[in-house]
């Protein structure tokens, strides 16, 4: 184990600092205006490069790095777990976060007091996100989904001209439910076990009354399901994303649906023993990848559709990881590194086509390549990539998950998996053909993406086609990523040996 | 360095340098392209070691990289049409914009085809396979024309679903045979059960015949050849639906023959011969030169394609020499409907006419080409014919013979109405000003035609490597010989006798012909139609190209009563109008998503005793 | 009946009894404010489950207090005579963040309000399908 | 319709909870870390109260989220709502229609005080007595809430606010940080633990505590701030349309 | 605990249950938030009965003022009575 009080390399500081300077931004801005925008760039990049070199870390002498805070050891305190797996979610949630700030860096540039608010609730959101992912106590866990769901809320609800706020108050109900779901069942794991530490109820899950061990998992399992976006509870999810700021589309999609996916790939794989939650799991990603591929289909807004197509996607790594064998696991973690990726990409790029067309429907982008070229391409860049053509990142995880469903002999599933990327095919080359083909309508606002928001976009497309084309830069770390969360015992071990 | 990067390294990074090339200045540009042309076509045939193998580590799967003498002669195929349709590109692109994302697309399609060829492993063939499939649909959506979005995405949907079938039936082998890689596969194959054998090999036919546009999957190919810009398409269609062939090649023989499920080729020969009579069928009824000639290649890959099914050795001989004569004819042939439609800015039968005079080399090279096509003696595709019905006579399979006279009868009348639409007839005022093409273009073709009377008079040029490249799928002893070719009941041809005499007989009745239709001709305007007061209407026959095969094609109306392309759609709607229905679960209300979450938790709760 | 096994039935009949109510004014009612108060209500009953489970009969609060010292001597000997202090502490946290989630929604309430002039729920669906 | 599907399907929940609750015993002793913390709060951290002892330190983690989501809700309350300040100041009169009563201003002026005094005493004797930062800012909130309802005249300056919210906050983060640079870890305790019910005792979790007080204090007054400007926009609107109308 | 405080808990858990009934089937909304914090009161009192008392402050500062205070601003902004 690495030394816990590294004085500058320490998990802890992926949420003690965005919180700190979130309670310091309007202090900050105060002295310099512009220090509200400098300020959390450049905590962003110093997270974003903690975070690949303790991944690199971890990677290298496979000992995970285990916090405990205020000096109690699990389970009487909290502990933060940067293993293999969490880690590496964690740094793609780092690495996201800094690029939705450079993309964002301009944002509001003249409303001081929107653009405060945005950089603090960017950092609460970043940061209830990777807590929810690296902490080892499931109501510290919970503590977590509820800032990253209030900041989703207060964000989602950010625009005033929009139905924001209708978006907001749906995801503030099924939210709702979902902590109400999450704390019912943790209480009920407490009871029969006086533990909240999650390493610990997993080894002494067995002591637990069969019949109450059923229905916490059902509890947690819906709660935590709500937040990955799983069919039928999503029903929040397509109005947030669309109502959203653009960047924060890609914070839904690479973040807050991450961390609700992780805390049900932990729930299902390391704290609860039953085999038929890959099954639930297994079913419910059927669900979820068909119903929303089906309905993006018919979208008539852009940032809809891509709402409904991340939906979609949820649940492909949800079938990924039904399978529990190392392969499945392995997919399951590319797709949800590949998803981010390009799903950002194609939020940051959709936003702005979005943003210069009147209405924000399908129809009314037609001909904007011209007008903005590179916007554009990146858009088809993010497109080619979803799609899993070679030699860019989606075709290799869809590769791996076809090769575990192939080990499973799932032929039948494999049909069914590709017949919905031919559907996701055809609506998204639909919008790829209006952009590049019909003439334009005339209803363009000028609002080309500035330097830094180009700059974000390039840098995605550069991630995406460089391990499309190299792979090894991640297959290391996604392998080990994957042992990570199979072996239970390993997690349980090294949570206790510190 | 191995040779096969190197190639591949010319070509990719060719196709990113021709990029920026072009936006320096078209000049620029378009010696870079020759250049990687050339390079690339002498390095492949000159340089290119066969022998060497690499294997690549990445991403835990070993990529191969070894050429075979079968792929080897696709390869040349390409080799020998990439430098030309370089060339022939220069003054055919001249005047359109964004020539260096054209011409990157298309130096990346070529390269995602050797890379096909050159693959050791499916996984490499996949990869490049993909690449091959997005540039050319990049390529067929570059002119923006209004067509390019339904044209592109249906391109694109059976692309996909090809490559689907293709991935599927990889990620089986991978889980099943425990490695990826071509030789290891078919080697193991026959020890494996019957239903995957029968599951793989169907999966990856889908896949490859979807390029090789075999029936049903042929939907998109009379739409994407001919909107694509010919200079391309003459690739397209020379070259890249070869790439289908290729893997059926592979599959048939190798998958079907030599692991014992013969009636497997069998189907394969009976969708070839289908393909090959409805194709030509509906490339009679086409009013434009473009999508007749995309029929016709829909038509000639079904022959090739049941001539592979058949799988003896000679039918396979005869489908791959076929396949390369389709390669360099049809290439020719685009490439000449290219130079008219640059010249005389249409290539619809009811406004062309008359071209010969105006286009000599043009109409030569595509009356040779044509002539190989229709199979008629002195050329070439006299010889593939002769030999392919030959295999299909010899191992019994009569009704596919007659299938594929049929459809040569109707290949001749189409072929006939594609020289007379364009090239023959009345002479118009408006066409006076057409000039022959460029020599940049009228010499590759005829450079090709060139080749196509060669080829013709001694086979046995190619013969030889077609010999070797049979090794490779299991057939040995191949005999041939230069300009003879013997059939199983010892009847021979010499190839070079029929060819003089022909060629004797039919520049003497050229020579006559044009001498007396001369004399006896009196210039008419085809327009010049006396209607005496009455509009005119569809069934009046005022143009002749109007309603050609007229005759014909009522005697055939069933046949062109049934169409694959409206189940296609109403499929598609199905689907479309299905998930209309279903988005309706998410009403908007919030209350109605609360109960889907209450809901959900009750079912889990009732099937709580399950979880375990 | 044993008055444990009453008050069994009592707290625990009423905590649920309580997040009942509080979803049917969740998914029933069309009024948003109301739709809130079902909120709260239903985050109260959870939070009185946890206090009903942290309870031990006969025991006192998880205070050291100098009387409760005075009374058991050592450290140990009051810490055996005091109920569970965690679940106390997770409601307390759970409270607050109920708390700010209703401030939150009301708020949200008030600007739709604002936006279509309505309370009804019914009458907000501008995003669907 | 929808109500009978409502009802059936809570009434199945709400039975099969109560089947699962059934089965945990009601006043039975089922501690397992509790009973760690219980032995060592008085001894390692010289806390009496328990449950400070838990909230602040051995999960002193949540509480900094807890206070985070706090600090979010009144950020996104200001987000939300949007208030605008012109307004604010012009129309500070028009916060409550009713005017109160003498005896309640008059109380006010007595009471405010001693509730912010309440409060602070609540949150300084955290480690001890119950109460902590949360009831104690709690209740100096109630004490800025009677002022804002009682008198017209009253606003708060916004910028104290949040001067207060953020410095608490960073207080607390600081504090947490300060662990490690001393070479514990975040939050640990880093100060003499003194003596059981002294009100010098717990080391850093008065401190907190405090912190945590003065943060909830702020933060909640800046939501109770807030909400009721809400009447402010709403009162302009109506003013706006009756003039329009009596034009 | 004895079987008077019993008695006591069960009347104050039935006033607890039909407070909530109260708060979701009045039309008033003003008198329904009124109601949820009767209902905060109840679980006060029930929270020092089990020995919370720490949480009994809490839920009394907040539940009982705090909430209701910005329900009835809340109310005061919008409707006063639910409509259907």
């Amino acid at each position: 184990m690495v030394a816990t009080n590294h004085i500058l390399v320490t998990p802890i500081y992926f949420i003690a600092l965005p919180l700190f300077f979130a309670f310091l931004l309007p202090l900050l801005g105060k002295i310099y205006k512009s220090f509200i925008r400098i300020v959390p760039g450049l905590m962003f990049a110093y997270l974003a490069w903690m975070a690949v070199v303790l991944l690199l870390y971890v990677y290298k002498t496979g000992n995970p790095v285990i916090v405990k805070i205020a000096g109690w050891a699990p389970p009487i305190g909290i502990d933060l777990v940067f293993d293999q797996f969490t880690g590496f979610i964690a740094t793609v949630i780092a690495i996201l976060g800094f690029l939705v700030w450079m993309y964002s860096y301009l944002f509001k540039k003249v409303e001081f007091d929107n653009a405060l608010k945005y950089f603090l609730l960017l950092m609460l959101i970043y940061a209830g996100s990777i807590g929810v992912v690296i902490t080892g106590d499931l109501f510290n866990q919970f503590v977590f989904l509820e800032i990253t769901g209030i900041s989703a809320y207060a964000l989602t609800a950010f625009y005033r001209g929009r139905d924001g706020a209708e978006a907001a108050f749906k995801y503030l109900l099924i939210g709702s439910f979902a902590s109400t779901f999450v704390l019912l069942g943790i209480l009920l794991i407490y009871t029969q076990l006086g533990t909240l530490n999650m390493a610990d109820i997993a080894r002494n899950i067995d002591k637990m009354d069969p019949t109450i061990k059923v229905i916490a998992f059902i509890l947690l399992f819906t709660g935590f399901g709500i937040e990955a976006e799983m069919f039928p509870l999503n029903g929040w999810a397509p109005d947030a994303y669309s109502q959203s700021p653009g960047p924060i589309g890609a914070v839904f999609a690479s973040m807050t649906s991450k961390a609700g996916l992780y805390a049900l790939i932990r729930l299902s794989f390391t704290i609860f023993d039953f085999s038929s939650a890959n099954e639930l799991l297994f079913i419910m990603g059927i669900l979820t990848l068909v119903f929303a591929e089906g309905i993006a289909l018919r979208q008539e807004k852009i940032k809809r559709m891509l709402a409904y197509s991340s939906i979609g996607q949820i649940g492909l790594i949800m079938i990924a990881f039904s399978f529990n064998t190392y392969l499945g696991v392995f997919a399951g973690i590319f797709l949800m590194l590949n998803h981010a990726l390009v799903k950002s990409l194609l939020f940051f790029s959709a936003s702005f086509l979005a943003y210069n067309s009147p209405h924000k429907y399908i129809k009314d982008i037609q001909g904007f390549a011209r007008y903005m070229p590179v916007t554009a391409l990146m858009f088809g860049i993010g497109v080619f990539a979803i799609i899993g053509f070679p030699p860019f990142s989606g075709f290799w995880s869809k590769f791996y998950l076809l090769s575990a469903m192939a080990e499973k002999n799932f032929v039948i599933l494999i049909i069914l998996v590709l017949s919905v990327s031919l559907i996701e095919l055809v609506y998204y080359f639909r919008v790829l053909h209006k952009l590049y083909f019909a003439e334009p309508t005339g209803e363009y606002q000028p609002h080309t993406p500035r330097w830094n928001a180009m700059l974000a976009m390039v840098l995605l497309a550069l991630i995406i086609i460089a391990i499309g084309v190299y792979p090894d830069l991640v297959t290391g770390f996604i392998g080990k990523a994957a042992h990570a969360i199979m072996d239970k015992t390993t997690y349980i071990n090294s949570v206790f040996s510190i | 360095m191995n040779t096969l990067v190197v190639l591949l390294l010319i070509l990719f990074g060719g196709g990113i340098i021709a990029y920026f090339a072009y936006n320096i200045h078209k000049i620029v540009g378009d010696i870079w392209l020759v250049l990687v042309g050339f390079a690339a076509s002498i390095y492949y045939i000159g340089y290119l070691d066969v022998s060497q193998v690499l294997n690549i580590h990445l991403a835990g799967f070993v990529l191969t990289l070894a050429l075979n003498s079968f792929s080897w002669i696709f390869g040349l195929l390409i080799a020998v049409l990439l430098p030309l349709v370089a060339l022939y590109s220069i003054p055919y692109m001249k005047g359109q914009d964004r020539l260096g994302w054209f011409y990157m697309l298309f130096l990346f399609s070529v390269g995602g085809m050797y890379g096909i060829l050159m693959a050791g492993d499916w996984l490499t063939l996949f990869i490049f396979w993909e690449i091959m499939t997005w540039s050319s649909y990049l390529i067929v959506i570059y002119r923006r024309s209004e067509d390019a979005p339904r044209v592109g995405l249906k391109y694109l949907i059976f692309s996909a679903i090809g490559a689907y079938s293709l991935l599927t039936a990889i990620v089986l082998i991978g889980a099943n045979v425990h490695s990826l890689s071509i030789s290891k596969f078919f080697e193991v194959l026959p020890m494996h059960s019957l239903g995957f054998k029968v599951l793989v090999g169907s999966l990856m036919l889908i896949g490859f015949g979807v390029k090789a546009a075999v029936m049903p999957l042929h939907v998109w190919a009379p739409d994407a050849y001919s909107t694509t810009p010919m200079n391309y398409t003459s690739m397209f269609s020379g070259a890249l639906s070869k790439m289908g062939i290729y893997g059926i090649g592979l599959i048939v023989i190798n998958l079907y023959y030599h692991s014992g499920i013969s009636l497997a080729g069998e189907i394969v020969a009976w969708f070839g011969a289908i393909t090959a009579v409805l194709a030509t069928y509906y490339a009679l009824i086409q009013k434009d030169a473009k999508r007749l000639m995309a029929w016709s290649s829909v038509a000639q890959l079904g022959y090739i394609v049941a001539g592979l099914g058949i799988g003896t050795k000679l039918s396979v001989f005869a489908g791959i020499y076929l396949a390369v004569l389709h390669g360099l004819f049809k290439a020719n042939l685009f490439m000449a409907i290219g130079a008219v439609e640059r010249q005389a800015g249409t290539t619809n039968f009811s406004e062309l006419r008359a071209l010969i005079r105006k286009m000599p080399w043009t109409f030569f090279s595509a009356l040779i080409s044509v002539i190989v096509l229709a199979g008629i003696p002195p050329l070439s595709g006299f010889v593939g014919k002769w030999m392919l019905y030959e295999s299909m006579i010899t191992s019994g399979h009569y009704v596919i013979v007659v299938f594929l006279f049929l459809a040569s009868v109707a290949g001749f009348l189409y072929a006939f109405r594609f020289l007379f639409g364009v090239f023959l007839g009345q002479e118009e005022k408006e066409f006076e000003h057409v000039k022959e093409a460029n020599p940049f273009m009228t010499v590759p073709m005829l450079l090709i035609a060139l080749f196509l009377i060669v080829l013709g008079t001694f086979p046995g040029i190619m013969f030889k490597y077609i010999a070797r490249s049979m090794a490779d799928l299991g057939f040995y002893g191949v005999t041939y010989k230069m300009s003879v070719l013997t059939n199983d009941w010892g009847q021979s041809i010499n190839m070079q006798y029929i060819a003089a005499s022909l060629v004797i007989v039919f520049v003497l009745f050229l020579i006559v012909l044009t001498w007396v239709a001369y004399k006896n001709s009196r210039n008419v305007t085809t327009k010049d139609i006396h209607t005496s007061g009455e509009p005119p209407s569809e069934e009046d026959n005022y143009h002749f190209s109007e309603n050609f095969y007229r005759p014909f094609q009522r005697a055939f109306a069933f046949v062109y009563k049934y169409a694959i392309t409206p189940v296609y759609n109403e499929f598609a709607r199905g689907i479309e109008d299905f998930f209309q229905y279903v988005r309706r679960l998410y009403t908007g209300n919030a209350q109605t998503y609360a109960l889907y979450v209450l809901l959900f938790l009750a079912i889990l709760f009732l099937i709580a005793k399950n979880i375990h | 009946m044993s008055n444990l096994q009453i008050l069994q039935i009592t707290f625990y009949g009423a905590a649920i009894l309580l997040i009942a109510i509080g979803l049917y004014a969740v998914v029933t009612k069309r009024n948003l404010i109301k739709i809130v108060l079902g909120l709260s209500i239903m985050d109260s009953g959870v939070n009185l489950l946890f206090i009903t489970v942290g309870y031990i009969s006969h025991k006192t609060a998880p205070i050291f207090s100098p009387s409760v010292m005075a009374k058991y001597k050592t450290i140990h000997a009051a810490a055996q005579a005091m109920v569970d202090p965690v679940p106390q502490a997770l409601v307390l946290t759970a409270i607050v963040i109920g708390f700010g989630v209703t401030a939150v929604a009301l708020a949200l309430v008030v600007r739709l309000y604002r936006h279509h002039n309505t309370t009804n729920i019914d009458e907000i669906r501008n995003l669907k399908w | 319709m929808k109500k009978a599907i409502a009802i059936i399907l809570l009434a199945f929940i709400a039975v099969e909870l109560f089947v699962v609750f059934y089965k945990i015993p009601f006043g039975a002793d089922r501690m397992n870390v509790a009973r760690f913390y219980l032995e060592n709060s008085p001894k390692k951290l010289g806390v009496a109260n328990a449950v400070t002892a838990i909230v602040v330190n051995f999960r002193g983690f949540d509480t900094l989220g807890e206070v985070t989501v706090l600090f979010l809700a009144s950020t996104a309350l200001g987000s939300i709502l949007f208030r605008r300040r012109e307004i604010h100041t012009r129309l500070s009169h028009l916060r409550t229609s009713v005017e109160a009563s003498v005896i309640v201003r008059i109380a006010g002026r007595f009471l405010v005080p001693l509730i912010i005094l309440l409060g602070a005493y609540v949150f300084i004797h955290g480690h001890l007595t119950p109460g902590g930062g949360f009831q104690g800012g709690v209740i100096i909130a109630t004490g800025f809430l009677f002022l804002l309802l009682a008198y017209r005249k009253f606003t708060i300056e916004h910028r104290t606010i949040t001067f207060v919210e953020s410095l608490a906050g960073i207080t607390f983060a600081g504090i947490g940080l300060i662990g490690i640079f001393l070479g514990k870890t975040f939050l640990e305790n880093f100060l003499p633990a003194g003596k059981l019910n002294d009100l010098l005792s717990g080391g850093i979790i008065p401190l907190i505590y405090i912190a945590i007080g003065f943060k909830v204090a702020a933060e909640l007054t800046g939501i109770l701030d807030t909400v009721l400007s809400i009447s402010i926009d709403v009162k302009q609107k109506e003013i706006e349309s009756q003039t329009e109308k009596n034009e | 605990m004895n079987t008077i405080l019993t008695i006591l808990i069960v009347v104050g858990a039935i006033i607890l249950v039909g407070a909530a009934i109260f708060a979701v089937v009045k039309r008033d909304l003003i008198l329904a938030t009124v109601a949820t914090s009767v209902i905060s009161l109840i679980l006060s009192i029930f929270y020092f009965i089990l020995q919370a008392p720490d949480v009994a402050l809490t839920e009394a500062a907040i539940g009982v003022a705090l909430t209701t205070i910005i329900f009835i601003v809340t109310i005061r902004n919008t409707k006063r009575f639910e409509d259907d």
